[in-house]
C-alpha cells in the first residue's frame, strides 16, 4: 500500500473554486410521447414477447394498484402505496436483467417483482397479512419478498438496502457468480448516510451493482430542491467512482437500454453503475397522504402528459404489436383477477400464533419459549379479546387432548 | 381551556414556544410547509417563517447533528425524527454527542437546549418499523433526559418544559392517541415539572406504573381489578430518566407490590431498570415479586398485534398473580 | 495446546474459520494488510488473499450494510468495529436490519452467518470514547445474540461457535485483557456453547456474575471475600442474549443472595435485566435484595477512571452489604 | 413548494455513460519549495505581522509534537497525536478567519488553535488532565477545547463535527451574525455518513460553513485509495451545491488565500464551500501506531522534501522578514517554554471527585447525588486504593468536621 495520489498532475496558481453544478448531465431518452423515436435515436434490441411481457407488466400494476387504493379507501386493507407514473422505471430496468441478479427494492418497485413473475395471490397474501403471505403477515402492506424470484424483502428504513446491495454484489464476485445487483431507491433517500457508504464501498471495491434512482421530484411532501442542491443524485456518481447515466424514467425502452448496458459494465468489467431516472410520483405518496398539501394540479397534468404507460403503448400500436382492443381486454381481464384474487385472501386465516415467535431467532430460546407459553396460556384465560388466534388455539388444544 | 387532541396539544406547545422566544426552530422530514406527516406542525411555517420552521433532507443522522451544531449556537432546536422507529441513524449523534456534549467539554460547550420529538408505539397497524418504543435504549445514556406525555394537557406542558430544560431531552409522542386523545388543554404557557411521576389513582393493594400510551392500560386494568376487589395505585411515570424513585417507592411500600408496563420488548426494556432498582430500595416491604407486563421479545408484529401488546388483560392477570402469590 | 494472549487465540479462531469455510471473510477499517489497529487479523490477508481479508472505507454504517448484504447471499462475514464506541453509526443497520431480517421476510431472507467483532471496556486510559460497554443497548434487540469472553480459551471457542451459529452475533472483546490476559489455547477447532453460563467457582454464601473482564473483578472479590469467611460462587455469563437464566437461578436459590457487576452505567445496563429477572424467579430464596455494581451514571472518564471502576473492592463492599443484610 | 426539476433541459437519444472521475480538479499552489512564487502566482496579500506569526505557530507545534511524542514514549502521558507535515492546513486557514469564526476540529489542528492563542499551559493541562484542564480530565490527550476561542471541544467519533458545524453555521445566519464556521476533518472521515448529511444540508440550506478536507493520504493504515475512488473529496463538492477548490495543503499562502476567498463567500452569501487540502502525516497516526507497517520510508522522503514550514521561512527568509538565526533562537524559546509548561502541568493535581458526576447535566439529579456519595463512602473506606482523590475527600471531611 502507499500513497497514490497525484498530486503534480495538474497545478494551478489562481484560486479558481470550481462552481457547484446545477445541470450539466443530460437525459437519455428514445421515444417521444406518441410513440415514434427520436430522429437518430435508435431503439434498443426488444423482442416482440418482452414488449408485450413489459406492457402486460404495466397493465397487471395498473389494476393492481388502482383497486388497493380503493380497498384502502374502503377500509379492507390499511395501506397501501401506488407507483402510479413510475411504472416504466422498476419495471424495465428489471426487465434488462438476468432472473439470477438479485433485486433490493425501496418499496415502489412492485413493477419489478410482477414482471418476476410473483403471482397476484402473491401480492394479496401480502397486503392481507395472512398466513399464506411469505412474510407471514409481519410487515405492511406492499413489503414484499421473494427469495424464489430473488427479491429481496421490502425493508421499510430508508436507504438501508443500499450498502447491503454493496455486499450482497461483493458476494456474487466473490462466489464468481456472473450476477449483479440492482438497487433501487428514491431520490429522498438518498440524502441518507447510508447511500454515501453504499456507493463509495461499491466503488472502491469494485463490485457488480446497478444502483438505480428513482427521482420523482417529491420526498412524501418534500420537493427535490428541498433535498438536494447540485445537479440530483447522478451529479455525484462520478465522484464515488461509478459510471453515471441520467434517464428518462417514463421512456421505457431508454430506461431498459441504459439498464442492459449498465449490466453489461456490472457483471463484466466488475464497474458499479448509478442510473438516474427522472419520473414523477403521479399519486399520493402513499394512502395515509394527500398531495394537494405540497403541489398543484396543474404540476401533477403536466406529468400526467409524459405517462410512460401511454407512451410505450403507443409505440407498440406503431410496432404492429398491439391495438387498443386488445388493450381494453387486458385491462378488464387484469380488473378481474385482481378483484377475484382480493375474495380469496381476505377469506384466508391470519398466521398462527406461533409465528409470532418464531423466526425472530433460527429457534426458539428458552425466554421466547416461555413467551409464547405465557401466551397460548393468556389466550385461552381470555379468547374473547382474541378472536384471530383463542379458536385455533383451542381447537389445536383439544385436539392433543 | 380548550379541547385538543394530542396534535394540537403538541402544536400549540411549539406555538407557544417560538412565540416567546426567537431561538426556538423546528425542522426534519416534512416539518415545513406541510406542517409534517402527522400535522404536529402545521402552520408553524406560515406563522414564524421558513426559517425557523423548515423541512431537512431526508437524512435523521444529519437533523440531530445539526440540531446539536444549532444547540451549540445557541439556539434552542425542536427537532423531529418523523417516526422513532427512524431514529436508530440518528443513535451516534444521540448517544456519542447529545449526551456527552457537556460532560467531555467540561462544560465549555453544551446542547442542553435540544429537544428531539418523534412519534412512537404500536396500535396503528405499523407492523415492525412503524411501531417501535425504544426509550430503553436512551435510558442507558446519560446525559439525556427522557419524557413520555399520556394526554394533550400533559403534552403541552411537559413539551415545554423539555425545550427549556438546560439538558438534551427526548420526547416521545404516543402516535396512537395522537388523535384518540382529547381533552382540556390550558391555551396559556404553561410547563409540568420533568423528573416527577404523577399518581393517577390511589390504591392499597398493587401499585401500577406506565407512561405514555400504556397509562390506559394499566387505569382500565385498575378498574378491572376494582371489579374483583383488588385496589390498585397507578402511576404515570411522565419522565424515565432521571426517574421519580421517591413517588413509586413510596407508592410500593405502601401496597407492598408492583407491576410495570411497557409495550417495547421484556429484555432490556426500561420496566427491568425499575424493577432492578425497586428490588433493592424496598426489599423488606415487597410481598411479591415485582412483575413486568410488556411487549414479547420479538420484532413489533402487524397480523398479530393484539397478541403482542401488553394490555389490560395481561395486566389484569398479573395482578392477579401478584395478589395471590 | 499454545500459550496465547486473548488477541492471538481471536487470531487463532479467525484462521481456523477462514481455512475451514472459504466464505469466511473479514473486513473492517485497517483490517488487511495492517491487520487491524490491535493486529486481531493480522496476517490473514497473507494468507487468505485481499478478497476474503480487507480494508473497507471508514464508515461503520456502511460496514454493518454491507456486511448484512454478504450474510444474504450466502457469505460468512465477519465484520469488524474498530472500537466498540463507533458502533453506534452503525447502530441502525445492527437494530432494524440485522435483527429483523429473518422474521420480517419470514425466513425468506436471514443473516444469521453474520458475526460482528467489536473491542471494548475501560482500562485502557481511553476517556469517553475508546472505553465504552455498549452491550446492554444490543440486549434491547430480539434477533441479536450477544457474547463477551473473559480469557483466550473463551475467546477462541465462542468466537468460532458466534461464526458458526446461524444468528446474527455481536461478540464483544474487552481490549483491556488483550495483551494482559495469557493462557493455554487448544490449537484445534473447537466451540464453546453459547447461551451457556460458566460457574468458576463454587460457594455457599454469595453468588457473584459478570462477564468479559470484570470477571477478574469477581474473581478477586471473591477471594478476598473468603479471606473474610464468606463463601462467593462465581459466574461468567458468557451470553447475554440470550443468557442462561437456569445457571444464576439455580445459584441463587442455593446462595439466596446475588452481585452482579459490569462496567456500563448502572441505569439500564444489564445487571437490571438480570436483577428483574431473578427477583421475579427466586423471590422466595432471596435472603437479601440483589445488588449491582456497576459503573456509575456518568459518561466514561479519564483522570478519575479508577474512581468510575466497579472494581474488586466495590464488589467487596456489595457482598458485605448483601451478607450483613 | 414544486417540483423544480429541468427535464427537458437537455436531451440526448445516445446513453452515454459518464466516466468516474479520477482526477480532475487542479491543485492550486502559489509557493515553490525555495519559497519563491511560481511565475504568475501572486502572493496574497498578508502583513509581515501576520506571516510572522503563522511562522511562530508552526515553530510552536513543532516544539510541542516533538516533545509530547517523547513524553509519550517516556511513559509521561498515555497517548499523543502530531501534525508534522500538515501544520500550514489548519494554522493558515485559521489565520484567515476572523477571530468570532467558530472552529469544529478534528484531532490534528492544534496549530489552528495555538493560532488563535490558547496557551502552552492550556495545551499542557489537557494533555495531563490535571484540574486546570478546560474540560476537566474528561478526554484523553489533544482533545482540547475553548468557547473563549470559539474553538469547539474535539470529539473522537469521526465526522460528527460535520453536520455539527453546518448546524451551527445555520445558527450564525438565523441571528444575523457575520460569521462563519470552519470545519476540519481527514479524508477517512469523509467516508462517513456524517460527511454527506453535513454537505447536502449545508448546500440545501445555504449556510455559511467551510469544509476543509485534510487530505493527508491516510487514515491510519488505510491509504485513500482504499478509501475513495473518485476525484478524492474535491470531486464530490459541486455536487452539494457546494463552491470548491482544492489547494496544496503544504503551501501556507495557498492555503490562506484559498481559505480568505472562501470566507467571503460563506459569510456575504451564504454559500457553502469545500477546500481539500492534499498534504500528508509524516508522522505516525498516533503515538500507538507505528507506519513502517503499511508504508516506505521512501514515500515518507518525498514528502518530507515538501515540509510546508521550510517551504514557509523560506520564503519569509527571501522577504528579508526573518533569518535563520532568528530562527533558530526562536525554536529553542519554545522547546523551554514547552519543556517549563510540561513541569508545571504534571504537578498539578487530578480533578476533584466532584468532577466525575458533575456536567452529565446542568445539575445532579438524585441518583448522581446518590452515587457520588456512594462513590465518596467506598473511596474513604479503602484510601489506599485512591491515592489521586482520597487524600483530598479526608481532608475535606476533616475540614469539615
Ligand atoms: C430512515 C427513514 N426515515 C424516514 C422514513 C419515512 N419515509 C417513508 S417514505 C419517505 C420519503 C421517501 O422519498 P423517496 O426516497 O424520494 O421515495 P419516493 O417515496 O419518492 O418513492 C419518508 C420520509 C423512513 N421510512 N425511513
Ligand atoms: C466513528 C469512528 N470510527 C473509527 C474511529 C477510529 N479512528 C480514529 S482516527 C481514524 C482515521 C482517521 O483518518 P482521517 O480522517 O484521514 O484523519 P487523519 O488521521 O489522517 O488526520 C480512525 C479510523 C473513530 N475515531 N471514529
Ligand atoms: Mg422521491
Ligand atoms: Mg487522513
Amino acid at each position: 500500500m502507499s500513497d497514490l495520489r497525484n498530486l503534480d498532475v495538474e497545478l494551478v496558481h489562481q484560486p479558481a473554486f470550481l462552481d457547484p453544478v446545477t445541470s450539466v448531465i443530460p437525459t437519455f431518452r428514445l421515444l417521444q410521447q406518441d410513440g415514434t423515436l427520436y430522429p437518430g435515436a435508435q431503439a434498443p434490441d426488444m423482442s416482440q414477447e418482452l414488449a408485450l411481457k413489459i406492457h402486460d407488466t404495466f397493465l397487471f400494476i395498473r389494476a393492481l394498484d388502482e383497486r388497493m387504493l380503493a380497498s384502502q379507501r374502503q377500509g379492507r386493507i390499511s395501506f397501501y402505496m401506488t407507483q402510479t407514473g413510475e411504472e416504466a422505471s422498476d419495471t424495465c430496468s428489471a426487465a434488462a436483467l438476468d432472473a439470477g441478479d438479485v433485486i433490493f427494492a425501496q418499496y415502489r418497485e412492485q413493477g419489478a417483482l410482477a414482471f418476476r413473475g410473483f403471482s397476484v395471490d402473491q401480492f394479496m397474501n401480502q397486503i392481507f397479512s395472512n398466513h399464506k403471505d411469505l412474510g407471514k403477515g409481519r410487515q405492511m402492506p406492499i413489503h414484499y419478498g421473494s427469495r424464489e424470484l430473488n427479491y429481496v424483502t421490502i425493508s421499510s428504513p430508508l436507504g438501508t438496502q443500499i450498502p447491503q446491495a454493496t455486499g450482497y454484489a461483493f458476494g456474487f464476485r466473490q462466489s464468481q457468480q456472473k450476477q449483479c445487483v440492482i438497487c433501487y431507491f428514491g431520490e429522498g433517500a438518498a440524502s441518507e448516510g447510508d447511500f454515501h457508504a453504499g456507493l463509495n464501498m461499491a466503488g472502491v471495491l469494485k463490485v457488480p451493482v446497478i444502483f438505480f434512482c428513482r427521482n420523482n421530484g417529491y420526498a412524501i411532501s418534500t420537493p427535490v430542491h428541498e433535498q438536494l442542491a447540485g445537479d440530483g443524485v447522478a451529479g455525484r456518481g462520478p465522484g464515488y467512482g461509478l459510471k453515471t447515466l441520467r434517464v428518462d424514467g417514463n421512456d421505457a425502452l431508454a430506461v431498459y437500454e441504459a439498464t442492459r448496458l449498465a449490466r453489461q459494465m456490472a457483471v463484466e468489467e466488475h464497474q458499479p453503475v448509478l442510473i438516474e431516472s427522472m419520473t414523477y410520483r403521479l399519486g399520493a405518496h402513499s394512502s395515509s397522504d394527500d398531495p394537494s398539501g405540497y403541489r398543484s394540479r396543474k404540476e401533477e397534468d403536466q406529468w400526467r402528459d409524459k405517462d410512460p404507460v401511454a407512451r410505450f403503448r403507443n409505440w407498440l400500436i406503431k410496432q404492429g404489436w398491439w391495438t387498443d382492443a386488445q388493450d381494453q381486454a387486458r385491462q378488464a381481464e387484469h380488473r378481474k383477477a385482481v378483484a377475484d384474487a382480493m375474495k380469496r385472501a381476505e377469506k384466508l386465516d391470519s398466521p398462527p400464533l406461533e409465528d409470532l415467535f418464531s423466526d425472530v431467532y433460527d429457534l426458539l430460546p428458552w425466554h421466547l419459549q416461555q413467551q409464547q407459553q405465557q401466551a397460548r396460556e393468556h389466550i385461552l384465560r381470555h379468547p374473547q379479546a382474541y378472536p384471530a388466534t383463542a379458536p385455533r388455539l383451542k381447537a389445536a388444544g383439544e385436539g392433543k387432548a | 381551556m380548550s379541547q385538543m387532541n394530542l396534535l394540537q396539544a403538541i402544536n400549540s406547545a411549539l406555538d407557544t414556544a417560538m412565540k416567546q422566544d426567537e431561538r426556538v426552530l423546528c425542522f426534519g422530514e416534512d416539518v415545513g410547509a406541510f406542517g409534517g406527516v402527522f400535522r404536529a406542525t402545521s402552520h408553524l411555517q406560515e406563522k414564524y417563517g421558513k426559517h425557523r420552521c423548515f423541512n431537512t433532507p431526508l437524512t435523521e443522522q444529519g437533523i440531530i447533528g445539526f440540531a446539536n451544531g444549532l444547540a451549540t449556537q445557541g439556539q434552542v432546536p425542536v427537532a423531529e425524527i418523523q417516526f422513532a422507529d427512524y431514529i436508530f441513524p440518528a443513535f451516534d449523534q444521540i448517544v456519542n454527542e447529545t449526551a456527552k456534549y457537556r460532560y467531555r467539554s467540561g462544560n465549555e460547550f453544551n446542547v442542553g437546549s435540544l429537544t428531539i420529538r418523534t412519534p412512537y408505539g404500536g396500535g396503528i397497524h405499523g407492523g415492525l418499523y412503524h411501531s417501535q418504543s425504544p426509550e430503553a435504549y436512551f435510558t442507558h445514556t446519560p446525559g439525556l433526559k427522557v419524557v413520555v406525555p399520556r394526554n394533550p394537557e400533559q403534552a403541552k406542558g411537559l413539551l415545554l418544559a423539555s425545550i427549556r430544560d438546560d439538558n438534551p431531552v427526548l420526547f416521545f409522542e404516543p402516535k396512537k392517541l395522537y388523535r384518540a386523545a382529547v381533552g382540556e388543554v390550558p391555551d396559556e404557557d404553561y410547563t409540568l415539572p420533568l423528573g416527577q411521576a404523577e399518581v393517577l389513582r390511589e390504591g392499597t393493594d398493587v401499585t401500577l406504573v406506565a407512561w405514555g400510551a400504556q397509562v390506559q392500560a394499566i387505569e382500565k386494568a385498575a378498574e378491572l381489578a376494582a371489579e374483583a376487589g383488588i385496589s390498585c395505585e397507578v402511576i404515570d411515570l411522565r419522565t424515565l430518566l432521571p426517574w421519580d424513585h421517591d413517588t413509586l417507592a413510596t407508592s410500593l411500600k405502601k401496597t407492598g407490590r408492583l407491576i410495570i408496563n411497557h409495550e417495547a420488548p421484556r429484555t432490556s426494556g426500561f420496566g427491568a431498570e425499575l424493577a432492578a432498582s425497586l428490588q433493592e430500595s424496598c426489599f423488606l416491604y415487597l410481598e411479591s415479586p415485582i412483575l413486568r407486563v410488556t411487549g414479547w421479545d420479538t420484532p413489533f408484529p402487524l397480523a398479530l398485534e393484539k397478541e403482542y401488546f401488553p394490555n389490560e388483560l395481561r395486566t389484569l392477570d398479573a395482578i392477579k398473580a401478584s395478589v395471590g402469590y
